[in-house]
């Protein structure tokens, strides 16, 4: 284990490795067999998703893949745990979140193909775009957070205007954020601010032992977990492989969040299993047997277990063909995604194009034009 | 000019400015201009909020935003943790919940801080989110020397920034300006850093509140018509220059004194209109000449006005050293000989 | 109290405000009687020294001045903890630090006179400049306290060279930093970096209680000390205005440092009597009654009750003549300062100047001097 | 110049160039003679010290460090958290206590978080204790486009440090040049911020060690002569000016292109030659063209060759836009044709 503490302290866990339930004493489990039925549906579904956009990748089809494998449990569990009013920030690894939030799944493509540096529209799912600068989602959560507060503060006078929010129900901030972003000047600050407004916001850090090459124990040499009761606010360490054990402590801490109890940093220990992205290679560093340990800790194969009892094979082969169904689709409309016009870089600047920008984004259009002829 | 009607602070002045007909236009310093324009922008819209250090029970270290917390109470004005980083990631997030927040640096020095958030998050992430999200905020930074102070309390980063797309860059050099940009500043929906000139916060000038702020402008200002020369100044220097042009009067010199207001994007019609007609020009900054603000100008104003040009353009600004300690900045600051010893070499091609 | 947590917890105390003697189950009082009638000439020579140049600022002599008075035992208790080897990182407000450290006392008022922006040589008593961006030095003193870590690593193959450190006595690493400081990301990301590699090195937070106007309650709402567990190394908070509990608490945590035991936060739970800087106004923010409560605690009234007993009249009125004559003799230094050149901003941008910059002060002084004439 | 005689991963260079009489220069990529370089500087001085995101067991992204913490160990090949501040910081430290530590940036795009140790810290600490410190720090950032990054892999952020006192810039644009300028950066007591051309990284180029690198030159590199016109060029730019230059040549236009090496200070005894000659000149960089580096570069060259210029100094550069993404970077990047077409401009005035 590359964590530097206890190798034995996976966190919180309501499922066991072999499909099993176990108790925890703070934490119970909230999903259903219906529930954990649908976070099996949508990990399966993330990980075929995953694969082909990987496939995609090596085909040249995307200029990079960043693969989620082994944290879909961390993802799904977390991000069910919030409601549709709860405001989500991902890094730049959290596609089976976006996608169970309802983001079509080419849209994380149309990014990793080079065709936008982010795309979507925050508000449709609220989900804010991908942030590649590590931990610089953390401060905007943040203040998402104080904007929610402000809202209930300032609601009467604001419902008197138009368009703007408030009276809805209580929401929180959900943000994710790696191991080593912890590390980060912007994802301590934020811890700062959280606390000192007591804001809804909650940190979840997927410490899935790696940023790139570097072990988490560089980050820490205590669980990460233990960060937030330095800066006031509680902890707690879950085990990410374990998607009844997120979605349990997520949803208490949303909860806890949305009533006005402040901040929480949930760890959800886990594991990357595969390389960085499709530009890395973890056989240079990975200890040997490391990616083995991990493997008997599959995050779906435990559901699988836990469902053998109740699913027949015919409902397992359902979402099997359902995944693989999906996972074609994508690649079709990967494919099928346009160019962007070539002067689309010059778009969106500012809201309001200056008159310098309209001039040079003609002056490029008529040398684009020069070679036409 | 020099009316002694002054607002109380707190006072609203745009019901002020509306009662009276056709009201004398009161005479105020620039630091509480830039206060009136605050307030009179938080009383308009509810989503205004402020946020930095000190800025709420102590009302900034200059008080511009004196009495603000009072009025507007500590939701929306925010005295913020030590964490400039903070602050402006903060602002972002603000945004995109549909807030207008104005944060404070608290000088010009202290901005490095959040130098990552403004460069990389808070000027992309309206194209980031293809056009969804707009980046509201308002960064206002009291810059630039000639106050006696220490390390990092006297710099003009403005350069900086100009040359970061996805931002807009304001600086006011009168009361009326700093009252008018700024309400422009916050009603705009792009980002803009806005530079305030430190040293001329206490001086003086008329203020009549516009019933409705014009939308942004982007335009420079001919601060003193003239024939000869084109001095190009902004926020400090422009009195420097418009000094420097009341000198040069005396020996016969036409001076024209442009204030860019603007300085991203900038305004290359009133710039190059005021080149072609004197054939000279000066630009003249504190911030430091290398790769400034001023090389941008004077290599885009030679491109444009090849042929009109009598004598380079003059660059008139910092040295190639960090801003010295107090004992040495009027050494270092441009003052107005140097100004004019710039027109003179401006003359001598 | 405006720290937000239990206003009774001052922390480690070993005198008593009333100058008698406590006991600590962790910590051993290390002053004897002469220690402690050193700290108190040291801490008094402080306070005269600290009005003097207040005094001087109000008369226009100097740009600004930068208070410590109510710090003295916090500053006192802690540099005399420190080993001469030990390197020492101050903020912006350790005077007293500098000047027990042995820095002339003028060298500080040089700085805030604005003929320099630092100007002293750090070698000279291991005391590197004042640092007035919040918080960078932080970062500075984990990077030295590693250079402290490599030297013995190295220390064969660098004794083999020339005028390179190594083979001497154990050292480490002191460093000051205020409660709003503690916000900023830098001071954050120290703490992860001094953790990850267990460095030699003592954050001793000073908690005035105030930022400028900011409350430390702003900054944390746990006690600041707190914050080190998070990142994996003990913190401990301290009465700050008892020098001989300052003293033992930095001794022991130097100590450890020293032995390769890693880093510790020290949080002296202190005040800040005077305005922020000479600029400030406290009386705009600060609650009534505050200082009165703090001017009760004073750490130099309560050395002085604890000496009562052993030191007889003429003793204090050595102590006071002798801070009484530092103090003039800072006055007519001070006013005995000689102005820098007029082109000394251009020495030492770089250690060999440009051609550029040889040219820019040639032609820098003859502009000056064509108005000589 | 295509010799295949590429040095191992870990082959001490100096030795073995030492050894050979009179050695046929080996050709390697730029990024192999940028390790060489490591390697040297840290087998020739303990002091060396090298930190920064996976920069030891992985080697580093681009694999510029890779074997250097096998031979060196974990002491001095140092993979730290992931905090930008922190390497600037630490590295700071080092400094102080008498290292040379060199620090990887592991993308242009991640150096923002550092900007204040760097802006605020790194190059002022000289001065702040009046010569006594020396900031022997070296800041590999690679820089630049073109190999069909994601967001912030692409970006040339040369100019905010241009604008910074106190700082030296070097980039090369060669191996040789790889080899020999980060071997004086690191021999450098001053601070020297090192932009490495990452779409160069595998082109190769001859590499002569030489027995004793020599010192800081600051001098700009006629990388190819011609009579009539100027192209000025830095890392990546280079190769596509040596080629716009080829094209030139067949239309029967000598193009002298000059590689500068140092940006800051720039090598003006160099360029004023070139254009003095030459008459005409065109920066040509991948970053941002307002307020860029072109702009000081024109801006000076106009100051001082007035009346040599026949034309105005043209800047080829990014669009006022953040860097796109990879589909659209071949439209936003300086190409030949761009160069050919501002050739073309300045010979129509
Ligand atoms: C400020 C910054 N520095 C460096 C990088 C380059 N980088 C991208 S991902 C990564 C590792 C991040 O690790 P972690 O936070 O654990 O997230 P993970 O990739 O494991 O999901 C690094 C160093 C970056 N994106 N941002
Ligand atoms: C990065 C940065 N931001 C803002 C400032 C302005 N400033 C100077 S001192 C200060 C308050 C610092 O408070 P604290 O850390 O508690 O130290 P104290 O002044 O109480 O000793 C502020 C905001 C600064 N020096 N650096
Ligand atoms: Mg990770
Ligand atoms: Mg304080």
């Amino acid at each position: 284990m590359s964590s530097g503490d206890s190798s034995d302290d996976y966190g919180v866990r309501l499922l066991n490795p072999d499909g099993s339930a176990c108790e925890h004493v703070d934490f119970l489990a909230l999903l259903g067999v219906e529930g954990l039925k649908g976070c099996y549906g949508a990990m399966l579904r993330a990980r075929h998703l995953d694969e082909a956009a990987t496939a995609l990748q090596r085909q040249g089809e995307l200029v990079l893949w960043i693969p989620l494998r082994g944290q879909e449990a961390a993802q799904i569990g977390s991000v069910r745990a919030a409601s549709p009013a709860d405001f989500i920030f991902p890094s730049y690894r959290e596609h089976a979140v976006a996608w169970d939030r309802g983001l079509p799944a080419v849209e994380v493509l149309r990014l990793l193909r080079g065709i936008t540096h982010g795309g979507w529209d925050p508000a449709a799912h609220n989900l804010a775009n991908y942030a590649l600068v590590l931990a610089s989602q953390t401060l905007h959560a943040v203040g998402y957070a104080l904007g929610l507060q402000l809202d209930a503060q300032l609601g009467p006078r604001l419902d008197a205007q138009a368009g703007v929010p408030g009276g809805q129900e209580p929401a929180a901030v959900l943000v994710y954020l790696g191991d080593g972003a912890m590390s980060q000047g912007d994802a301590n600050e934020a811890f700062v601010w959280a606390a000192s407004f007591n804001a809804p916001v909650v940190f979840f850090c997927q410490n899935n032992q790696w940023a790139i090459s570097t072990p988490a124990a560089r980050q820490s040499r205590v669980p990460l977990a233990a960060r937030a009761a330095g800066f006031g606010f509680p902890g707690v360490r879950v085990d990410g492989n374990d998607v009844v054990a997120v979605h349990s402590v997520t949803s208490s801490a949303l909860a806890r969040a949305r009533v006005g109890e402040g901040p929480t940093l949930i760890e959800a220990y886990t594991y990357r299993m595969g390389p960085h992205t499709t530009s890395d290679d973890p056989t240079r560093y990975q200890p040997a047997g490391e990616v083995d340990h991990w493997r008997a800790l599959d995050p779906i194969d435990r559901v699988e277990r836990a469902l053998a009892p109740v699913c027949d094979a015919a409902w397992f082969g359902e979402q099997r063909a359902e995944a693989e169904a999906a996972a074609a689709r994508l690649r079709t409309e990967t494919l099928a995604l346009p160019d962007p016009p070539p002067d689309a870089f010059f778009d969106e600047v500012l809201v309001t194009e200056t008159e310098e920008a309209r001039a040079q984004r003609a002056s490029f259009r008529e040398y684009r034009e020069s070679f036409q002829v | 000019m020099t009316t002694t009607r002054m607002p109380r602070p707190g006072t609203l002045l745009v019901p002020e400015a509306r009662s009276a007909a056709e009201p004398a236009p009161v005479s105020v310093p620039l630091a509480r201009a830039l206060g009136a324009g605050l307030r009179d922008a938080m009383a308009a819209d509810p989503k205004v909020v402020l946020l930095g250090e000190d800025v709420g029970r102590l009302g900034g270290v200059f008080r511009v935003t004196e009495g603000l917390q009072e009025e507007f109470g500590e939701a929306r004005v925010i005295d913020s943790p030590l964490s400039e980083s903070g602050i402006v990631g903060a602002a972002i997030g603000l945004a995109m919940r549909g807030y207008r927040p104005v944060c404070e640096i608290q000088f010009d020095g202290f901005v490095y801080p959040a130098f990552d958030q403004i460069v990389t998050q808070l000027s992309r992430l309206h194209q980031r989110s293809a056009g969804h999200l707009r980046m509201a905020v308002t960064i206002r930074i009291p810059y630039g020397g000639g106050i006696h102070a220490v390390e990092h309390h006297s710099e003009s980063p403005e350069a900086y920034f100009a040359h970061t797309p996805g931002l807009r860059l304001l600086t006011p050099s009168t009361s009326a300006d700093a009252y008018l940009l700024l309400r422009q500043a916050i009603a705009c929906d792009d980002p803009v850093i806005f530079f305030e000139p430190k040293r001329r916060y206490w001086e003086r000038g008329p203020l009549t509140v516009p019933e409705d702020p014009p939308p942004l402008m982007e335009r420079a200002r001919v601060a003193r018509p003239g024939t000869d020369i084109t001095l190009i100044a902004y926020g400090p220097t422009v009195r420097t220059c418009l000094d420097a042009a009341s000198a040069a009067a005396a020996d016969g010199r036409s001076v024209e004194v442009v204030d860019l207001r603007s300085l991203a994007p900038l305004d290359w019609a009133t710039l190059t209109g005021s080149v072609r007609r004197t054939g000279r020009a000066v630009v003249v900054h504190e911030a430091v000449v290398t790769a400034g603000l001023g090389a941008e100008i004077a290599a885009r104003l030679t491109e444009e006005c090849f042929y009109h040009l009598e004598a380079p353009v003059g660059r008139v600004g910092g040295y190639h050293a960090p801003y010295p300690p107090a004992r040495l900045e009027h050494e270092y600051l441009p003052d107005l000989d140097r100004v004019l010893d710039a027109v003179d070499r401006a003359f001598r091609y």
